[in-house]
């Protein structure tokens, strides 16, 4: 295989991964939060394709795309929550959405 | 031999920009305080993503990728982060609360964790990986998984995307309810 | 022979069987037919079995006979058996032939109840039971006929269940008795460990070697059964208050066959008592003790049952005292004349009480003499009889016990000291009781109901009820009352003649193959306490006559002794500080202090744990997405590392 | 072997008539008479297999097994041994006489009432003919999950709050026993009860223990006994003190004591001890109890005390007495809550205090009531004096100072009972009364005194079941049920 072996992408992939867990776990703002997430999904599907191809296993792929579906589909729904949140006319902030305290 | 050793100083090249203009819109992503930058500098961590996707021979992921991320998501939230105009500025937070320190000690820990892994755990398992057909991540290929061995999560992808829309719709026509 | 000896058990269950379950469809007078039958062919029977029986040679005369197996684990097998043998047989005669009697009394004197049916089944009831503890050929049956006679006394002491009075005599009773049940059960078990069966014949074979431990403490549980039953010191308290029962039932139960059922047992094991000679000596103390102390308590009493029901207690100490020393085939004897003369005594109080509509307080009474000239004769002849005055029957059987005591040392003549003190005793107060009932004018309240002749046939103390007037007869009851109180006159008379120690004695040499004497009076000894024990209750009769009769002495007065024998020393109230309140206290202060707080208590605290912890975890849920996805990560962090360090 | 069936039959027949009812859309009366119908066959079925079963024969009879969990060798195996067979007896007929005493009283939403009773019959008649210990477990949840709906549902006023008392101490019993049959289970190598060895384990036998002494209960697990007894309709508190404690007793013999021989002997001594302040502790507070049902409720504690005594004395006299009592105690206790509910029914309170006098002009009910209050505090002579001297013999030889409590027990027992029926029966008319109350009808006769004759027939003759519960020695069955 050219160039770098798949510890490398691995390597990017688990940086990417933090990253966005990094945004999701400190920003406020719902829609920082979901690209974070995308972050992480992208971190994640890197991975896959990197493990996909040093096995030259195609499932690996199918499963990347899969969770771009799911990707998309959360960023539909979470979107639309945004677009609520919004037209309710509060605040869009994650830390004041606590009416599920215990 | 020549040949194969500039191609292969060629792709470490490509690699490395694509793996740093990676990283850094990520750190972008996550940093900037006004989502529409966000969102552009993810536009930017997609496409480095496909280039990646390509150099692992994963031709179809890649169109995929900056099919439906850049084309159609992308644009989802560019519309959402205009229609919410000012409201969707997001200023960083005051002083470190204990969240964020949690939240830096626990990614930390995690990426050192993984690293430490791949590091010692694989011992060279993962380098030398073997050609793959010339097939390989082809739409022919990825097609005729997705309906042979993956059907079922062909389907289950089509109804959870079926789901999402019908959860988008019913988001946006309640919330209209409830305004009225 | 066994199956008469059979026929004369189960006779009586069947009558109350069939009087219970019949119910409205067998009529009042029917009921105490039949019952008053069944009582009769039971005696038949008894009587068959003994003249078969006298078919034996003395030596061979024990028959015991096993319908099934009652109770069986293992290798134990308890039976359903009967054992025919002169003991049994003597009971036999004694219980059916005054049951007989009695029942048939019943019949006249619970005529007019409105639950006349109920009482003679109860009365067959007893019967049988009575029948099963002297015929039970094992001790588990002796143990069943035992507790069996305990709930018919429960039963027909608290017959008038309507008035409290009696419903607590007959609670107290019942209790008392289960405190002597429950040491004769103690006693059995340590038989059945000891020796591994509940037969006579294995347990009395095995009764030398049982050790001196488990042998006195196998004779003191089953003297515990023995005195609880036959009312001696100390659960002797029951005995007067059982007076609330009808006064055939006093006659029948309480005088004559379930309250000597102690002495009874006390011969059929005396192979176990003789192995603890001095459980046997505690026995002869207890009831010397018991002689003494009712016999001066019935000296104030004033309701002329009660005076009785002590008379009872006393002269079953003197059995006691006899079996205690040894003397058994005497105790027997006494038993038998005791049964004639104190059922005649009740019978002859329940004529005048049913003639007194019910009234039993001896001081509305006096100068029944002519009234009830029938009553009045078979008086004479109970008290006569009582306060043992020959030729009638008590005077026999008493004398032959006192001689035996003097015969026994210096134990012995202590015994027969208190012994003497009771015949002065028993002269002076049955004395007492005869001259203030029937001696002098007829008071107030006998003028008005017996000289204006409303002969009102009433219940004692029973007057919640319509009245049952419909025959009208002599002042002195129907009949059935009056035929049954002429035989047992004549059998208090004669009954005795049938042993004259040293002279005559077929009941001894009857028994004696059963319960081998452990003593033998000399002729002297007879004559010295015959004279003495004679002439002590002639004392007591004179000084009896002189206050109550002649009325030339006035009663001495001593209040403390006088209120020390109201109050029966005492015993009553000390047991209900003793037993009765501490376990009262002990329920409720179980029921505050543990069931209340700690048990029950326990679920509340552990729902209110349960809460708390819910409330303290559920202040982890901040409802912050970050909080949560912080917690994911840093879980996750974690088990990472704990799944690397694993493996 | 056919007669299996039998046993299968018993097990399934109720069920099916349970299933019957809810399917079908009867009306009220129907459904009664129907579920009476199903219960009496019940009682037929037993009969048939009390025929069919040879009592001179050792182990098993009228077996049946099939493979169920095959890997884990858990099997659907039933059968009687000559103890289970009269535990099972008992509980058709109690079962029935509920039933029928329900059908009397009436009771609302009957479909769902009855097709619980009988569902109830089928599990607990599963419960003491299962020798496999998952089967156990599966039939020991499905006898508790229709006790709490028939208490929470047709209960008194405190009917919530004693459901849920009841739900969580047995719930918590029922999971360590789970427990401890998954341990034992698995370290057995089968979960079958008839071929598995006995076991050392301790902590396994205390879970089992603790289990069976929440259902007995044994004090001091009793919390939920008070309330629930109290607060179910009387059909309930018959089953529930009459036979599903006895399932409790059952699991003592069956697996606590055949199992677990090392863990009995070191363990016997508090278990005994317990059981003793059980048996005074229940008497004391039965003889306090203000009401009818508390009193028969606290006995119940009492009696299970005692019943516990004679297991645990592991003995022929006290397993004998035990089998027996549990017979016994099964039928007074029923017979006693449902007379308990004629008297409620008829003063619409249960305060002994406002009770009295109903003797007068009700013989029935006095006869009945007396009888089996005359039965209950163990007069000699009677069935539960058999098996109450058995049991005291046989714990005498283990230990006098128990039998000594027990005797003291005997007394309260008498202090107790008489104090019951004395409340009830005699003294002066209680102002609870109606002079117009009436006495026992014909259809509460019919319910009570079957139970009542057959306490009268084992009076007679107890060794109609100490003959015939264990073959030879007790002690030594129990040694070869465990093999």
């Amino acid at each position: 295989m050219r160039g770098p072996d798949v510890v490398w992408y691995l390597a990017v992939a688990a940086f990417l991964f933090c990253t966005g867990a990094l945004g999701v776990l400190m920003r406020r703002s719902p829609l920082i939060v979901l690209l974070s997430l995308e972050i992480m999904l992208n971190g994640a599907n890197l991975a896959l394709i990197a493990f996909s191809r040093h096995y030259a296993q195609g499932d690996g792929q199918i499963f990347a795309l899969t969770v771009m579906a799911v990707a998309a589909s959360e960023v539909v729904v979470g979107l639309g929550l945004i677009v609520a949140i919004a037209r309710k006319h509060l605040d869009l902030d994650v830390d004041k959405l606590s009416t599920l305290r215990g | 031999m020549i040949v194969a050793s500039v191609a292969n100083v060629l792709v470490w090249a490509v690699w490395v920009g694509a793996a740093f203009a990676c990283i850094g819109s990520g750190i972008a992503v996550v940093s900037f305080s006004n989502p529409f930058y966000s969102a552009l500098a993810l536009i930017g961590n997609l496409a480095s993503l496909a280039v990646l996707y390509l150099l692992l021979s994963a031709e179809f992921v890649a169109a995929a990728q900056v099919l439906v991320y850049a084309g159609a998501v992308m644009v989802m939230f560019l519309f959402v982060i205009g229609y919410l105009g000012d409201r969707a500025d997001a200023p960083w937070a005051g002083g470190p609360s204990w969240q964020a320190v949690g939240a830096v000690a626990a990614s930390a820990a995690l990426f050192v964790e993984v690293i430490v892994v791949i590091g010692l755990k694989t011992s060279g398992r993962l380098s030398h990986s073997p050609s793959p057909g010339a097939t390989f991540g082809s739409p022919y290929d990825i097609g005729r998984l997705f309906l042979t061995n993956q059907l079922l999560a062909f389907e289950i992808t089509s109804i959870v995307l079926l789901v999402a829309a019908v959860g988008g719709v019913i988001l946006g026509s309640h919330s209209r309810e409830t305004e009225q | 022979m066994i199956a008469a000896a059979w026929t004369c058990l189960l006779v009586p269950l069947g009558a109350a069987l069939a009087i219970t379950l019949a119910g409205n469809r067998i009529t009042r007078r029917g009921a105490g037919y039949l019952a008053t039958g069944s009582v009769a062919v039971s005696f038949v029977a008894a009587v068959v079995t003994f003249a078969l029986l006298l078919g034996d040679s003395p030596g061979d005369r024990s028959h015991p006979s096993t319908l099934w197996s009652w109770l069986t684990a293992g290798q134990l097998d308890f039976g359903l058996r009967i054992l025919v043998d002169p003991l049994s047989v003597f009971m036999m005669l004694v219980v059916s032939g005054v049951g007989m009697l009695i029942v048939a009394y019943s019949i006249g004197y619970m005529d007019g109840d409105d639950e006349e049916r109920r009482y003679f089944a109860y009365m067959a009831l007893f019967v049988f039971s009575m029948l099963l503890l002297v015929q039970g050929g094992n001790l588990l049956m002796l143990l069943v006929g035992w507790g069996l006679v305990g709930l018919s006394s429960y039963l027909l002491i608290g017959f008038w269940h309507d008035r409290p009075s009696a419903v607590a005599a007959a609670k107290k009773a019942f209790v008392m008795n289960a405190i002597g049940d429950a040491t004769m059960a103690l006693a059995l078990f340590l038989l059945i460990q000891r020796t591994g069966s509940l037969n006579f014949e294995i347990v009395f074979a095995n009764a030398d070697s049982l050790g001196v431990w488990a042998a006195n403490l196998v004779a003191l549980g089953l003297l515990g059964g023995a005195i609880a039953k036959s009312a001696q010191l100390p659960l002797q308290t029951w005995l007067p208050d059982a007076m609330e029962g009808p006064t055939p039932v006093s006659a029948l139960i309480h005088a004559a066959t379930m309250v000597t059922a102690g002495v009874y047992l006390i011969v059929r094991t005396s192979p176990l008592f003789e192995a603890a000679p001095k459980v046997l000596e505690l026995a002869g103390g207890l009831g010397a003790i018991t002689l003494v102390m009712a016999g001066l308590i019935a000296l104030v009493q004033t309701d002329i049952k009660r005076v009785i029901a002590y008379s009872t207690m006393s002269q079953i100490g003197y059995m006691f005292l006899a079996v205690g020393l040894g003397a058994y085939a005497d105790g027997m004897f006494h038993l038998m004349t005791h049964a004639f003369f104190k059922a005649l005594l009740f019978m002859a109080a329940g004529l005048v009480i049913h003639a007194l509509a019910g009234e039993q307080d001896i001081r509305k009474m006096g100068g029944l003499r002519r009234l009830m000239p029938f009553t009045f004769v078979a008086f004479i002849v109970g008290t006569l009889s009582l306060t043992g005055i020959p030729p009638f029957s008590g005077f026999f059987s008493k004398d032959s016990i006192l001689a035996a005591a003097l015969s026994q040392g210096w134990y012995g003549q202590l015994l027969w000291a208190a012994g003497m003190t009771g015949a002065f005793l028993t002269g002076l107060y049955s004395a007492r009781l005869f001259f203030i009932v029937f001696w002098g004018e007829p008071s107030a309240f006998v003028r008005e109901h017996l000289m204006i002749g409303s002969h009102a046939s009433g219940r004692e103390g029973h007057t919640s009820h319509e009245r049952h007037e419909t025959h009208v007869h002599s002042g002195e009851g129907p009949p059935s009352m009056t035929w049954t109180v002429g035989i047992l006159t004549v059998l208090a008379t004669i009954g005795g003649w049938i042993q004259f120690a040293d002279l005559w004695t077929p009941i001894s040499s009857w028994l004696d193959p059963v319960a081998e004497p452990l003593v033998e009076a000399t002729g002297t000894q007879e004559l010295v306490s015959s004279l003495l024990a004679v002439g002590l209750g002639l004392v007591g009769i004179w000084i009896a006559w002189l206050i109550y009769a002649e009325r030339q002495v006035r009663v001495p007065r001593f209040a403390q002794v006088q209120r020390l024998l109201e109050h029966k020393f005492y015993f009553d109230e000390l047991y209900d500080l003793l037993f009765y309140r501490p376990s009262v206290l002990l329920a409720t202060g179980l029921y505050r202090l543990v069931e209340q707080p700690l048990v029950l208590g326990s679920i509340r605290e552990l729902v209110r744990a349960f809460r708390e912890a819910g409330q303290g975890t559920g202040r982890l849920q901040t409802g912050l997405v970050r909080n949560y996805a912080l917690s994911i990560a840093a879980s996750l962090a974690i088990v990472t590392v704990v799944f690397v360090a694993v493996r | 072997m056919s007669s299996g069936w039998l046993t299968t039959a018993l097990i399934l027949f109720p069920v099916a008539g349970a299933i019957l009812l809810w399917v079908l859309p009867l009306r009220p009366f129907a459904v009664g008479s129907t579920a009476l119908l199903f219960a009496l066959v019940e009682v037929g079925l037993w009969i048939d297999s009390v025929a069919q079963f040879d009592f001179s024969q050792p182990g098993l009879q009228l077996d049946q097994r099939t493979s169920w969990f095959s890997d884990l060798h858990v099997s659907y195996h039933v059968g009687f041994y000559g103890f289970s067979i009269w535990l099972v007896g008992l509980t058709t007929v109690v079962l029935a006489a509920a039933i029928g005493y329900a059908f009397w009283a009436g009771r609302e939403r009957p479909r769902a009432f009855y097709g619980l009773m009988l569902l109830l019959t089928g599990a607990i008649v599963g419960v003491f003919v299962a020798q496999d210990l998952l089967l156990f477990y599966v039939f020991w949840e499905a006898m508790l999950v229709p006790l709490y709906v028939l208490v929470g549902v047709w209960g008194g006023a405190g009917r919530l709050r004693a459901t849920l008392v009841f739900v969580i101490y047995t719930m918590a019993g029922s999971l360590l026993m789970l427990a401890s049959i998954i341990v034992l289970g698995l370290s057995q190598g089968t979960f079958d009860l008839v071929t598995s060895g006995t076991n050392g384990s301790d902590w396994i036998f205390l879970g089992f223990v603790a289990a069976f002494a929440v259902k007995a209960p044994l004090f001091p697990l009793h919390a939920w006994l008070p309330e629930a007894y109290r607060e179910s309709s009387p059909e309930v508190a018959a089953v529930l003190s009459g036979v599903v404690s006895k399932a409790a007793a059952y699991g003592f013999l069956r697996i606590a004591i055949a199992k677990f021989p090392g863990p009995v002997s070191e363990f016997r001594t508090p278990i005994l001890v317990l059981a003793a302040c059980g048996l005074v502790y229940g008497s004391l507070l039965a003889f306090r109890a203000p009401d009818v049902r508390g009193v028969i409720a606290y006995s119940s504690l009492a009696q299970m005390g005692l019943i516990t005594l004679g297991l645990f004395a592991v003995n022929d006299l006290g397993l004998n007495g035990a089998v027996l009592q549990m017979v016994n105690h099964g039928l007074i206790s029923a017979t006693l809550f449902l007379l308990a509910g004629g008297i409620e029914r008829r003063t619409a309170t249960g305060e002994l205090a406002l009770l009295g006098g109903m003797a007068r002009g009700r013989p029935a009910l006095a006869t009945v009531l007396l009888t089996a209050g005359v039965i209950a505090l163990a007069v000699p002579g009677s069935a539960a004096f058999a098996g109450e001297f058995a049991i005291l013999a046989g714990v005498f030889q283990t230990g006098w100072g128990y039998a000594v409590v027990g005797a003291v027990a005997i007394v309260l027992a008498a202090m107790y009972i008489l104090r019951l029926i004395s409340a009830v029966l005699h003294d002066r008319v209680g102002s609870a009364v109606p002079e117009g109350a009436l006495d026992l009808r014909p259809a509460e006769l019919g319910v009570v005194v079957p139970l009542v004759a057959i306490l009268l027939v084992l009076s007679a003759w107890p060794a109609a079941i100490t003959e015939r519960s264990f073959v030879g020695s007790a002690a030594n069955v129990v040694g070869r049920v465990a093999k």
